[in-house]
């Protein structure tokens, strides 16, 4: 068994076809001049040309989820009495995420040190986070607005993806990173890869070389945000023109934010965890009509700082964004973090 | 050059006012970015191209003081809704209008150069030729023009208080709901069908709301709020369906057509579609157009004793 | 929550087609439920009682009523809540008769639809809050629209109670329908004599200010509050100079005037004072016949006035009045004539209505109360009445019975008779009402002492035959076909709301029936109330009813507004708008669409502009509720949350 | 179980509680025989009723909805029934548009008086509703978005 594979494009249908058999396969397809993770089925077309408009974040960590129902039964002899039925969601399938981007699974890694390397493990994302294998294809050009070498990551970063696969020529190079990623690579379609290695690592760094560089270094940042956190007048300017929407976080592969809202009618209900956004006024709306995030800026300066600051701070220096480029790409008003980050950076 | 006549209006202007928004350049060559300044040297970073495309007149309601604006045709019926319906004081703000035929939409070039990225943006005559890695690519601007622009009346804008350049006038036809009209050829399942897939894509980013320049509410807008508890956080077809409506029903009889709803939606949903079919029906039943005239009254805010283009319903 | 629901029987209205057992049953496993019970009548003071102490014993914070309409028995039960300490709000009524057991035939779905209500009430209650009402100072001066006998009654009575009221009559007298008639069944007594005390009392009263030949021009305001717009019409006579000496109307030039008063029996002048009793005596000008409004030349009335009251250049005049309360007495009409073209009714003059002959009959009539018929002035001798003509006809909108045709035409038959004893009268009839006292024994008098011959049955058809009226119809008791040669043929026309009924309810804020008439609130328990707070009904404004039902009533208004201003106060209904200021961004939307302009803006200490609704005025509508983007301003009582909750418990289990 | 399955469908009204509440009850007190499908909300004006109403119960599931109010000129507001009239015209002209059918949702008026219109409108209502049928909603996509 070689270390590394090669399937041709032709095979790649048969491919999703044999691991739909055993998984549910999620893999970009075209909705309109949208690509999104759908769940894949055979005939689809797939679009591997662009990173999704969405990233598959919400095939571990959904839009919205029901994390139990409840049932209050009554008793029939005493209306007075009622007992509270629980059933827990948390069967989960064996998954595939199939055409991820490399910024993509260094979303759920970022995700992994808050819901899964804690005491207290988020059970619903380590039940789908367990079952998921990744099938990551490292980009062949960068996309509008990514800057994923500046915050130490590339075009082929493999941390995050349990199996790599490089686009070359009329095939696909695939590298196993992972267990689950060699479990994938046991079918028979592949042929030997190790012929395609040098030519794969080539490819990565001419990408490579191609992404943009906002900023040269990132030492520093993290404090200098925290010495700005007061100046008001920085983040004002800088958010001026920001329209506090939640486009850049909910198509952020490592925002990972909730909000937990419970719906009942009659007896029976369900609590729904959902995603929510930091820049959104309810975001931090406190019971007493307080909120201590008012403004736009005060919000877009948690974003900010929560990336490139808070979160490094917490977590041995890793920084919380992936360099996608999505939510300057997608920005209704083109707001650009890294050119925050740059601006703060000289502050 | 126009450019310099535009930069000219706003440093006449600057003195008068806290802030001016404007345009700048933005990440790539392909996007612009709203740009506030506040003191002359920031002029010289003022752009104007087709690609200027975002209504600017949004942020006017939530600023403070004396706010500057650089404001086309489409933008300025924004400046017409705010009067009719009180939300500006008009003398704060110094509307710099400028003329404009038609604008691009980023969407429509991103399509049409397979999404790939930028180099290098230019303009020649009714093209935009823009340079990607494998080389130039020449588009005729009415190719990749948002659909309002197809149909606009007002390539000067109807408010402002000076303008940069000479006024000039429409060379387009009326609007006459075309693609309304044969949107509504489609059978009820088909038109059902269509909606619940675009409307599956929906995140609930509330971009298209933050954007819109009639969206007074924003944060306290009822898509989100617990008091009153219109909709719930669930992410399903029927909730994203009803927020469409509270945005597009909030909006009858007030929306300007400006289309930014549309223009910023990540997940290219044709928002802007429901708000055109209800202009339609308004236009129909009270010959009215929001944002044209300051005096009128949004008509789902009025009424006549007789209705003349109402009649009763049979069962 | 604790909800308590008590489902009533009402006897067999509700238990006949619902099964209430099952209902209580099901009422029980509702979520926040503690107790539902069933009762036979729980209106009852037993059933009440019930409530109480099932609000204590089983610590209940909400309860719902399943039972009648809440139109009905709310003010009720939210009495009886009270009682126990709990806030009123916190009761919900479901409507399990009226909209379920007296309307669905199917058992099973009926007891279904029940539960449905119940559910809905249940989920409605659990979103209540507590609200209390505020005081306000009432202004103690009553309106009283209307001069006829009914309105000058509660003008009276109010007065008399120590009130001050302001009586607007449109007509240049007071005195109504009543004034017009000769005598006044079954007492036979002259109808001005026992009417033109009262008129003088009316006119002499220091309460009563009275606006004759006037009329309501607009209405604001509530119950204890109005503001009322009275428009004065241009009589053209000045009169606080107008002695009512009549110099005038004896030297008017115009002389083919239209005789309102006599309803057009003969003409009158163009100035005129319509009848000798008229209170106030005061002369006016009708400028459509007259000759200085139509050829700008004429001014023979300004010569001959000895007081130099006459001014053609009046203009209406608006006075505003504030009152605390309205009584409507604005009286019938009458259908024309011509709306009855099978009896000949607009085409030939000797056929006549039951009101122009009272006119002919009248002393002080026209034809100073010689009987003559309009073509010839001839004495008739064969006389035809006709009863229900337009009444009781749904052909012509007209389903219901015109109330005291019947009476009057006994009364008419008899007077023909004293006029002219060789007279012969006949009167054709559907069936005689005459249940009130002494009514029975009149029309019986009026057959077997006076001889006027009763056919029961309907006229076919009434012609012309030389000097004649041939009068064709079929005796139905007999089953043969009638003809008679009639000299003058009476029709009993029909009694129809007034012309402008509709738009003064309008104005009001009442409700009308399909016919015009006034709709009161509840058609055996509050018959003079309407369902606008502050707002009465006397006389047949409200559907045709004869004198004593009219005084009574008029009467009976005047209690009501006595009752209710006899505190200084007035509760608020706390069912009204209320701003969420964390949430309002001031758009103004709510202050342009409120009916009331009960909105205004307010400037918080942080400079925000909100909208801010002003207590008394909200009536509680909630279309500011609805015209609201983000709901902060909500109909208390009504609140989004509270209808929503009902959406979603109909829809979404 | 809000309707009985088979026999009934899901028909919300929204009625003022001054013409059209009342006309409900009158038909009732004239013991005026109506299908049974229709469960009453009651509001005070019929210009309390947002339209977002109407959608929200098509949405979640009612099969027909009927706004009644006040005939123009009687509203107990005076301009309540004026502003629904031109509100749920809107509503009801965009429904097709989202491929709801528009007989789903009718708006009339009705007065106190007139039980014998209420029982007509109510039997025509739910039997139009009946001949369109229940509105099926779809089941519900969750995954990945």
């Amino acid at each position: 068994m070689a270390d590394t594979g090669f399937l041709p494009k032709e095979n790649l249908p048969a491919l999703l076809e044999a691991l739909s058999k055993k998984f549910a396969v999620f893999a970009p397809v075209l909705d309109g001049e949208v690509v999104l993770f759908k769940r894949f089925a055979p005939g689809a077309t797939l679009c591997l040309t662009r990173p999704a408009n969405l990233p598959p974040k919400g095939i571990i960590f959904p839009q919205s989820e029901t994390l139990f129902n409840f049932n209050f039964k009554k008793d029939p002899e005493d209306p007075k009495k009622t007992s509270l039925e629980l059933k827990e969601n948390l069967d989960f399938v064996p998954t595939i995420i199939f055409g991820s981007r490399p910024c993509d699974a260094q979303g759920f890694r970022i995700y992994d040190r808050v819901y899964l390397e804690t005491d207290t493990a988020d059970p619903y994302y380590k039940g789908r986070r367990e079952k998921t294998t990744i099938i990551t294809l490292a980009c062949n050009a960068p996309s509008p607005g990514c800057f994923c070498t500046s915050v130490g990551r590339g075009p082929a970063e493999s941390d995050g993806s349990d199996l790599m696969m490089t686009e070359l020529g009329k095939g696909y190079f695939f590298e196993p990173m992972t267990e689950k990623g060699k479990e994938i690579f046991k079918d028979s379609l592949f042929e030997d890869g190790s012929a395609y290695k040098e030519q794969a690592q080539k490819a990565h760094e001419r990408v490579s070389a191609l992404v943009k560089k906002p900023f040269a270094i990132l030492e520093g940042t993290p404090e200098k945000l925290l010495s700005l956190f007061e100046n008001s007048q920085f983040w004002e300017g800088e958010t001026a023109k920001c329209i506090s929407c939640g486009a850049c976080t909910y198509l952020c592969p490592t925002c990972y934010c909730f909000n937990i809202t419970d719906e009942q009618v009659g007896n029976s209900g369900e609590r729904i965890r959902s995603w929510d956004a930091c820049m959104f006024f309810h975001f931090t709306l406190e019971a007493s009509s307080h909120n201590p995030r008012q403004n736009k800026h005060q919000r877009l300066k948690n974003r900010v700082g929560h990336k490139f600051s808070y979160y490094p701070k917490k977590y041995q220096g890793v920084i919380a964004c992936c360099g996608c480029g999505r939510c300057i790409r997608y920005c209704p008003m083109s707001v650009d973090i890294s050119e925050i980050v740059a601006h703060a950076q000289g502050a | 050059m126009f450019i310099e006549k535009l930069k000219e209006a706003v440093r006449k202007i600057l003195p008068e006012v806290d802030v001016v928004i404007g345009y700048r350049q933005g990440f790539d060559p392909l996007h612009a970015t709203p740009y506030f300044l506040d003191k002359p040297e920031q002029v010289d970073q003022l752009i104007w191209n087709p690609l200027c495309v975002q209504n600017l007149c949004s942020y006017i309601p939530f600023l403070k003081g004396k706010v500057g604006v650089i404001v086309k045709g489409c933008d300025s019926r924004a400046i017409v809704q705010y009067m009719q319906e009180k939300l500006i004081t008009r003398e704060n703000i110094k509307v710099i209008g400028v003329p404009c035929l038609r604008v691009i939409s980023v969407k429509k070039v991103m399509a049409a150069i397979n999404q790939q990225t930028v180099q290098e943006v230019t303009f020649e005559g009714d093209n935009i030729i823009v340079k990607i890695p494998e080389g130039p690519k020449t588009i005729p601007s009415a190719d990749v023009a948002p659909r309002k622009c197809a149909t606009c009346q007002l390539a000067t804008p109807l408010q402002y208080d000076v303008l940069a350049g000479e006024a000039i006038q429409s060379n387009k036809p009326q609007d006459t709901f075309e693609e309304t009209k044969e949107f509504e050829k489609l059978s009820l399942e088909e038109r059902r069908a269509y909606w619940e897939k675009e409307f599956d894509r929906c995140i609930r980013c509330y971009a298209c709301r933050n954007a819109c320049p009639m969206c007074i509410c924003q944060d306290k807008c009822i898509a989100e709020s617990r008091d009153p508890h219109w909709t719930s956080q669930r992410a399903n077809v029927t909730e994203k369906a009803m927020f469409h409506m509270i945005h597009g029903l909030h909006l009858a009889g007030r929306c300007i057509s400006c289309e930014e709803c549309e223009r910023v939606c990540p997940m290219d949903i044709p928002v802007a579609k429901i708000k055109k079919k209800i202009s339609m029906d308004l236009k129909e039943l009270f010959g009215y157009e929001a944002g044209m005239n300051p005096d009128d009254t949004p008509p789902m805010y009025t009424f006549k004793v007789e209705e003349a283009t109402i009649e009763e319903h049979e069962i | 929550m604790r909800v308590g629901v008590f489902i009533c029987h009402c006897g067999n209205n509700i238990a006949g087609t619902v099964e209430v057992a099952k209902v209580a049953e099901a009422a029980r496993m509702m979520p926040g439920v503690a107790f539902a019970t069933t009762y036979m009548y729980t209106c009852s003071e037993p059933g009440q009682e019930e409530i109480k102490e099932a609000i204590k014993r089983e610590k209940l914070d909400r309860v719902v009523v399943a039972a009648c309409s809440p139109r009905m028995h709310e003010v009720t039960f939210r009495r009886t809540v009270e009682k126990t300490g709990l806030n009123r709000y916190f009761f919900e009524m479901a409507n399990i008769r009226e909209h379920c057991s007296w309307i669905g035939e199917d058992k099973e779905l009926n007891t279904n639809k029940a539960i449905e209500a119940i559910k809905l009430a249940v989920e409605k209650a659990k979103q209540n809050k507590p609200l209390f009402p505020a005081k306000f100072k009432i202004n103690k001066r009553v309106l009283v629209i209307g001069g006829g006998v009914a309105g000058m009654q509660a003008a009276l009575d109010c007065a008399d109670g120590g009130l001050d009221v302001v009586l607007v009559e449109k007509s240049p007298s007071v005195g109504g329908m009543m004034a017009r008639l000769d005598k006044t069944f079954p007492t036979v007594d002259c109808s001005i004599c026992i009417l033109g005390p009262k008129m003088v009392d009316v006119s002499q009263h220091e309460k009563i200010n009275l606006y004759a030949y006037s009329e309501i021009e607009e209405i604001k305001g509530y119950v204890g509050n109005y503001q009322i717009k009275i428009r004065k019409k241009a009589t053209y006579v000045d009169w606080s100079k107008c002695t009512g000496c009549g110099a005038c109307i004896e030297k008017c030039p115009s002389r083919n005037a239209f005789d309102y008063f006599n309803f057009g029996v003969a003409p009158a002048r163009a100035i005129n004072i319509p009848f000798p009793q008229a209170i106030p005596k005061k002369a006016k000008i009708d400028a459509q016949f007259c000759r200085q409004f139509i050829k700008g030349k004429c001014g023979v009335c300004a010569k001959f006035c000895p007081v130099g009251a006459i001014n053609y250049e009046m203009k209406d005049e608006i006075v505003t009045e504030d009152v605390g309360a309205i009584i409507v007495a604005s009286g019938y009409g009458l259908i024309d004539l011509d709306k009855l073209p099978e009896y000949g009714g607009g085409r030939y003059p000797d056929v006549i209505s039951g009101i122009q002959y009272e006119r002919i009959l009248n002393a002080s009539g026209p034809t100073s109360g010689h009987i003559e018929r309009p073509s010839d002035h001839a004495e008739p001798k064969t006389i035809v009445f006709v009863s229900c003509a337009g009444s009781r006809d749904k052909s012509i909108g007209i389903p219901y019975c015109s109330n005291f045709c019947c009476m009057y035409i006994a009364k008419q038959a008899i007077l023909t008779k004293d006029h002219i004893p060789d007279s012969r009268s006949y009167v054709f009839y559907m069936d005689i009402r005459s249940p009130g006292k002494g009514y029975d024994e009149f029309t019986r008098r009026a057959q077997e002492e006076y001889g006027v011959q009763y056919i029961r049955g309907r006229v076919s058809r009434i012609y012309p035959k030389g000097k004649k009226m041939i009068v064709k119809g079929a005796d139905t008791l007999l089953g043969t076909q009638v003809e008679i040669e009639a000299d003058l043929v009476v029709l009993a026309t029909a009694v129809t709301a007034t012309t402008d009924a509709r738009t003064l309810a309008e104005k009001l804020h009442i409700s009308y029936d399909p016919h015009g008439f006034y709709v009161e609130s509840h058609p055996k328990l509050r018959p003079v109330e309407t369902n606008t707070s502050g707002v009465f009904l006397a006389g047949a404004c409200q559907g045709p009813k004869d004198i004593p039902a009219s005084v009574g009533q008029g009467s009976a208004a005047a209690a009501k507004v006595l009752s209710i201003f006899s505190k200084d106060t007035l509760e608020s209904d706390p069912q009204i708008a209320r701003v969420n200021t964390n949430i309002c961004v001031g758009c103004r939307k709510c202050i342009g669409t409120c009916p009331f302009g009960a909105i205004e803006e307010q400037q918080l200490r942080d400079g925000r502009i909100i909208a801010n609704v002003i207590e008394t005025v909200c009536a509680g509508c909630g279309i500011c509720n609805s015209t609201c983007p983000c709901g902060a301003i909500q109909l208390q009582h009504f609140t989004d949350n509270q209808l929503l909750a009902e959406v979603n418990a109909l829809c979404l289990t | 179980m809000s309707y009985l399955a088979g026999k009934e469908l899901r028909i919300v009204g929204f009625l003022c509680n001054w013409c059209s509440y009342g006309g409900a009850d009158t038909a009732g007190v004239g013991r005026f025989k109506q299908p049974t499908d229709l469960r009453i909300i009651r509001v005070p004006c019929s210009g309390r009723v947002n339209p977002l109403f109407v959608v929200k119960a098509l949405l979640n599931g009612a099969d027909g909805v009927l706004v009644s109010g006040c005939h123009p000129r009687d509203c107990h507001y005076s301009d309540g029934n004026f502003y629904a009239r031109r509100r749920l015209e809107m509503l009801k002209r965009l429904l097709p548009f989202l491929g709801i059918d528009e007989r789903r949702f009718h708006y009339t008026w009705v007065s106190a008086s007139e039980g014998a219109r209420w029982k007509n409108v109510v039997t025509d209502f739910t039997k139009a509703i009946h001949e369109l049928g229940p509105f099926h909603q779809k089941e519900e996509k969750t995954e990945c978005s």
